[in-house]
């Protein structure tokens, strides 16, 4: 039975289409209804599909053709909706649909409204595709799609100079990555003769664990690669927090809830093959603890707003990484959805405050707010406490289980990722008490903001804060392997009690005693600067590799490869062509008469060549 | 009465070709060209002709007539291109028409 | 008999020939021309092909010729003047032509067997009934076609020379 | 006899006669456009003006043959002797009679016939406009030139329709030998009717004869179509520069050509030598009645002459005119001399349509002349073609 799959990403790629051919000549009112209708009925028909398709036991696969067929290999356009992507494509529908609304508020008095919708629009298409797909090849179509579009959003503002370069750093970044990722699919095809996941996923479920060992962990790894660009994970996740430089509608919607979780997402689909790479596991649950804490200390420092959340969604991204590192994929998951939620609010919340204040995104120059933008402020502490694991909200319940079960996995895991929740219930609620508390240091009067983006504030308020209660783990546990463990209410009260300490901090230095934390920072002298410059990583990134790599090629490369030897061999070749043109080009006098000497010579060697083999006989 | 060779006739076309280019090539002048190259032609035809002597069949002869019919196509077209050349250019002298070149 | 015409109608063919090729003024080649066209259609005639002999005067020294001629005099083509640019000519067509005639001649004589000679009236194929009976069977499609040629030929003359060219 | 001998005598004979035709012919013409006119023609040399011919050709050839210092001289003399000869050579395909037997040897009442008669008559024809072309072009002036270019389109205009009304009735005689020609118009329709091309069935050739008539007037260059010698215009067109025996061959060839074509006209539309109506019927006494009339009309007028001089010539030619009515009943020359009165009346009626043509009606502009030639003959003849191809098709 078809469900019509094809559907759910094509009605926004419908409006791409139309917006963008025709949205320059229409009103800013047919833009917005054209991109937030197609997304709506793109939801709408997510929530027809899933409930006609519900218990959805095994997945439903859609086939529309065979994309490319070479030899044996054959890739097929094929759709294909389980547990997990029906979470995803609920979130994905479900948060855009909101950022979408949002947007229209938020970008009212922006210039390029409809070119921002059609890559939105776009962005949708392809993450719907990513979600969707039903092998590897496609999943990477919606994978580079969604990169575009994240490159076209972020350089939204074009004419400013940051942000196009931040724009090409993340398309640089990101690069990298899916260069992991494409040498993942080559080794697959190699291995496995395919790439779709009903033909991979049963072929490594067969292989003994030791024997897969070299081959899958290779694969493994280098899909991680391909993660650690897209969910910006250490080493590659320097893009992100500049990416910060789009409109906040993208930040939420991209750069929070939804691309960068794709790296999760493509570790949680692929859950057979990590788990039969033990090796690689160990290193995404390493690496995600380690972005973790870093991301959280760095975001402690900053005072730039989306900024502090940016580091803050690099940080939770960690986490993830780090639950489907310790094999608790549904928990990863599940902390994904409750992320997209809180981390949304987040974004939108500070948009709130940024388009308040016209465009100040200083933590340094605001205060007080919380009298001017009530709705704003309420629906952010809503955000905080889901996000700081404060009991009963969202965040508590998914953190936690990805603690408990890095626990399991690795003792000094879970310490690590205790602390730095902590760190993180400090920073968000610093940003917070710094926002909305003590007196406004900015100038201009602030003003909330229109409902179309104060009712999508309170929309995610209340699933950041009920989100919880979703019984996504259980609802997944069909699709992942069955995870040993047990809830152990001590790790449970460490954890919430270091989450509450870290509000309690916040409190202490930004409310009741505005000024400590700037001693406090100065008495730590060396480490606060290494912490507030990021560890110096961009700097250590231009030293190491981007100079090199800039300077090698314009010197070697393109002085002596390009310029030198190719272009020499170009031009030699076409420069003796020419000298021997000149010398053919005598003859070509454009002389009747020589010609036909020309002619008369050629017939008569063809005569006397006659002649010699014999003639007419 | 013994006859003539088959071979002068043959000779006799190819010296009247021989004849033809060389008019073709030492001449300078558009239509002496022109008149070569009919030359040329019925030289040819008179090797077709021969030729159908020497198989006994009319098809030399056909082909002859064809070639008749299309030099005299080629002789309106070809005069009419000439006419025009002259209109442009003010002369006949082929050395001076010479502007196709590289 | 047969030699004695054959010899005079070919030395009247060859000396026009060379008349055509070695006069300066069109006019004297033109004449020149249907004086070889003349005796090729004697030569014709001999050889057994009588329409076609007909038919040489008719088309070419009749047709042709004379739009030749036409067109010498509408464009008052004088002597062609002295000089020329052709290099390649100069240098190479006198020793070309010799050697494509000797070459032409020597693979005449070892083709065609000396005893095989032509006798006048032995070769009676060559009357309007039969090539015209060759021509609208045999070889009806090209019949055809040449005539669309010819068609074709006639509206690019009239077009090509009625145009005025500024 | 030998084959070469009696050519040669025939040739002979022919050319004389035709010689002297030509000559005759012109002084007819000045008579006969005199009397259209009411004038009296050349009459002072000889009887009515007979000898004006031989004054003409004796004061041609003594008069000075002036070679104008701007001519190309080479094709200057040539042009002329192209007109002539090539006038004069088209008559030896034209039969004048059937075969007869004279002192033992036969031989027919021709030069030679071609199986390729008409083909040779109407390439010979195409060639004829050198003469004119090459005289006007040689003359080295604007008037010649531009008669001469006259004269080469208008042949090569008129030559089509001219060609297409001879194809007409090959189709019905199946033949492209004169002589066959003339056989295939043998007999009568109802033991009357002459089967002649212009009559026969199932295509008369009215149509196409009146054409060929008229394609005939400007391929001989004669009013109304006489463009390239129009004085008016041009002077006197190609031959202006022209004097002495020169002009004289010009002259000659049109005449000659005036007798061929007229003589080509005979033989493919009326029936050649053959009688217009059957011998049963008296048609071999037609010609002993008609010289008969005139030698008695001619001796009557003797008897009583208007003029002075008629009654010392009148009677003499009535002499001649009876003595020739007799000879006619001769039956040993009857065989081969009444073939030849029918061809020669034929030719003879026609010739005088000519000059009537050109002492009654004006000339054409030359505009008029290309516009008549190319849109109105043309397709007509085609159509006269396609219908003759089509009715021989369904009905030969």
């Amino acid at each position: 039975m078809m469900e019509q799959l094809w559907l759910i990403p094509a009605l926004p790629l419908a409006g791409f289409v139309v917006n963008g051919v025709l949205g320059r000549r229409v009103s800013k009112a047919v833009v917005h209804t054209v991109a937030i209708g197609t997304v709506a009925l793109s939801f709408l028909w997510v929530l027809k599909t899933l409930s006609a398709l519900m218990p959805l036991e095994t997945a439903h696969v859609e086939r529309y053709g065979t994309w490319i067929a070479s030899g044996s290999l054959e890739f097929a356009l094929e759709f294909a909706v389980d547990r997990l992507t029906a979470v995803m494509l609920l979130v994905v529908t479900g948060v855009g649909l909101v950022i979408h609304i949002y947007s229209v508020g938020y970008m009212a008095h922006e210039g390029g409204y409809y070119r921002f919708f059609a890559f939105l629009n776009l962005f949708m298409f392809f993450m719907l595709t990513l979600v969707l797909a039903n092998n590897f090849l496609l999943l990477f179509v919606g994978w580079e799609g969604v990169g575009l579009c994240s490159y076209l959003l972020i350089g939204f503002y074009f004419l400013r100079r940051s942000a196009t370069t931040a724009g090409n750093k993340a398309f640089i970044v990101n690069r990298i990555g899916d260069f992991g990722f494409s040498l993942a699919m080559f080794l697959m095809v190699v291995t496995f003769g395919s790439l779709d996941f009903a033909k991979v996923f049963p072929a490594v479920e067969k292989m003994p664990v030791e024997a897969a060992a070299g081959v899958v962990t290779a694969i493994c790894l280098l899909l991680f690669v391909g993660a650690t660009g897209k969910s910006a994970q250490i080493p590659l996740y320097v893009w992100l927090p500049d990416a910060m430089e789009g409109p906040t509608p993208v930040s939420a919607l991209i750069h929070a809830a939804t691309m960068v979780t794709a790296g999760v997402y493509m570790i949680a689909r692929s859950w057979p093959l990590f788990t039969h790479a033990p090796l690689a596991m160990d290193v995404v649950a390493t690496i995600g603890l380690l972005t973790a804490l870093v991301a959280a200390t760095i975001g402690m420092t900053q005072f730039d707003i989306k900024k502090v959340f940016a580091y803050s969604t690099v940080s939770q991204l960690g986490y993830m990484i780090l639950g489907v590192g310790v094999g608790a994929f549904g928990a990863g998951i599940f902390h994904l959805v409750t992320h997209a939620f809180f981390k949304a609010l987040l974004f939108l919340g500070s948009g709130s405050v940024i388009h308040a204040l016209s465009g100040e995104q200083d933590l340094r120059k605001m205060g007080g707010l919380r009298k001017h933008t009530p709705i704003t402020f309420v629906t952010l502490v809503c955000a905080g406490v889901a996000i700081a694991g404060v009991p009963p909200f969202s965040g508590f319940f998914s953190k936690d289980e990805i603690l408990l079960a890095a626990h399991h996995h690795h003792p000094w895991m879970y310490w690590i990722g205790a602390l730095t929740a902590g760190i993180t219930a400090f920073y968000v609620f610093r940003a917070i008490f710094l926002c909305f508390f003590g007196e406004y240091r900015g100038e201009g009067r602030p003003h909330e903001s229109p409902p179309s983006m104060t009712i999508p504030l309170i929309v995610l308020a209340a699933l950041s804060l009920g989100g919880g209660f979703l019984p996504v783990p259980h609802f997944l546990d069909p699709v992942f392997p069955a995870m040993e463990g047990q809830h152990e209410s001590a790790l449970v009260f460490v954890s919430v009690a270091l989450g509450l300490a870290g509000i309690g901090v916040a409190a202490w230095f930004y409310v009741l005693r505005p000024g400590l934390a700037d001693r406090v920072a100065a008495s730590l002298g060396g480490l606060y600067r290494l912490v507030y410059n990021k560890y110096f990583v961009d700097e250590i990134y231009w030293a190491a590799v981007v100079r090199p790599v800039v300077g090698g090629s314009r010197t070697l490369l393109w002085r002596v490869m390009d310029a030198g030897v190719i272009d020499g061999i170009v031009n030699g070749i076409g420069g003796r062509a020419r000298d021997a043109g000149r010398l053919v080009r005598l003859l070509q006098s454009g002389n009747i008469r020589s010609y036909a000497t020309w002619v008369l010579l050629g017939s008569v060697f063809a005569i006397i060549g006659m002649g010699l083999a014999g003639g007419l006989r | 009465m013994a006859g003539v060779p088959l071979a002068w006739y043959l000779i006799l076309s190819a010296i009247l070709f021989a004849l033809g280019i060389a008019g073709f090539l030492f001449r300078r002048n558009l239509i002496t060209m022109f008149m070569s190259i009919e030359l040329m032609l019925n030289a040819v035809n008179l090797s077709f002709v021969a030729f159908s002597y020497k198989f006994g069949r009319v098809d030399g002869q056909i082909f002859t007539f064809f070639v008749m019919v299309v030099a005299a196509a080629e002789a309106a077209v070809g005069l009419a291109i000439i006419l025009a050349v002259f209109r442009t250019r003010k002369t006949l002298a082929v050395d001076e028409i010479d502007s196709l070149k590289y | 008999m047969d030699t004695f015409l054959f010899l005079i109608f070919a030395a009247i063919a060859v000396g026009c020939g060379v008349i055509v090729v070695s006069q300066r003024h069109p006019i004297h080649s033109a004449i020149s021309l249907i004086g070889v066209m003349g005796s090729l259609a004697v030569l014709y005639l001999l050889l057994g092909a009588e329409f076609i002999a007909a038919t040489q005067v008719l088309v070419y020294a009749g047709a042709v010729m004379v739009l030749f001629l036409f067109v010498i005099m509408l464009l008052n083509a004088g002597v062609e003047p002295p000089g020329g640019k052709s290099w390649p000519v100069r240098l190479l067509g006198i020793p070309l032509l010799v050697v494509l005639l000797g070459v032409v001649s020597f693979l005449i004589r070892g083709w065609i067997p000396v005893k095989e000679t032509v006798v006048f009236g032995s070769f009676t194929g060559g009357g309007p009934r039969d090539v015209g009976g060759a021509l609208f069977t045999e070889y009806l499609l090209p019949f055809e076609i040449v005539s669309v040629l010819i068609l074709v030929a006639i509206l690019g003359a009239v077009v090509l020379g009625g145009k005025e060219i500024d | 006899m030998n084959f070469y001998l009696l050519t040669v005598l025939k040739t002979a004979v022919v050319a004389a006669a035709l010689l002297t035709t030509l000559a005759y012919l012109q002084w007819i013409e000045r008579k006969v456009i005199a009397h259209i006119q009411i004038r009296m023609g050349p009459y002072r040399v000889g009887p009515h003006g007979l000898l004006q011919p031989l004054a003409d050709v004796i004061k041609l050839l003594t008069k000075e043959d002036l070679i104008p210092a701007h001519v190309n001289k080479f094709f200057y003399m040539l042009a002329p002797f192209l007109a002539v000869s090539l006038a004069l050579i088209s008559i030896a395909v034209i039969p004048f009679g059937p075969e007869i037997e004279i002192g033992g040897t036969r031989t027919w009442m021709q030069l030679t016939d071609l199986n390729i008669g008409i083909l040779f008559l109407l390439a010979i024809s195409s060639v004829s406009v050198y003469g004119i072309a090459l005289g006007g072009w040689a003359s080295n002036n604007k008037y010649s030139l531009l008669g001469s270019l006259r004269s080469a389109a208008q042949m090569i205009s008129y030559e089509l329709p001219l060609g297409l009304a001879l194809a007409a009735p090959l189709l019905m005689a199946g033949t492209l030998s004169l002589r066959e020609i003339v056989y295939a118009q043998s007999g009568y329709w109802f033991g009357m009717i002459p089967k002649w091309a212009v009559f026969q069935m199932p295509a008369p050739q009215v149509i196409g004869f009146l054409i060929f008539l008229i394609a005939a007037f400007a391929e001989t260059n004669r009013l109304p179509f006489d463009l390239p010698e129009a004085e008016n215009e041009l002077v006197a067109g190609f031959h202006t520069e022209y004097s002495s025996m020169k002009f004289a061959s010009f002259f000659m060839a049109e005449y000659a050509n005036m007798v061929t074509i007229t003589a080509v006209a005979t033989t493919v539309f009326l029936g050649g030598w053959m009688a217009p109506f059957p011998a049963e019927y008296g048609s071999r006494l037609v010609p002993t009645a008609v010289l008969g009339l005139a030698g008695a009309l001619a001796l009557y007028h003797g008897f009583h002459p208007l003029r002075p001089r008629d009654r010392r010539t009148l009677p003499v030619v009535g002499v001649v005119f009876l003595v020739l009515a007799g000879v006619f009943l001769l039956p040993a020359v009857q065989s081969w001399l009444l073939p030849l009165f029918w061809f020669l009346a034929k030719t003879g009626a026609l010739l005088f349509l000519f000059i009537w043509v050109r002492g009654t009606l004006p000339r054409f502009r030359y505009d008029q002349l290309m516009r008549f030639g190319w849109k109105f003959l043309f397709p007509v003849a085609v159509v006269n073609l396609f219908a003759t191809a089509l009715l021989v098709a369904l009905f030969g």
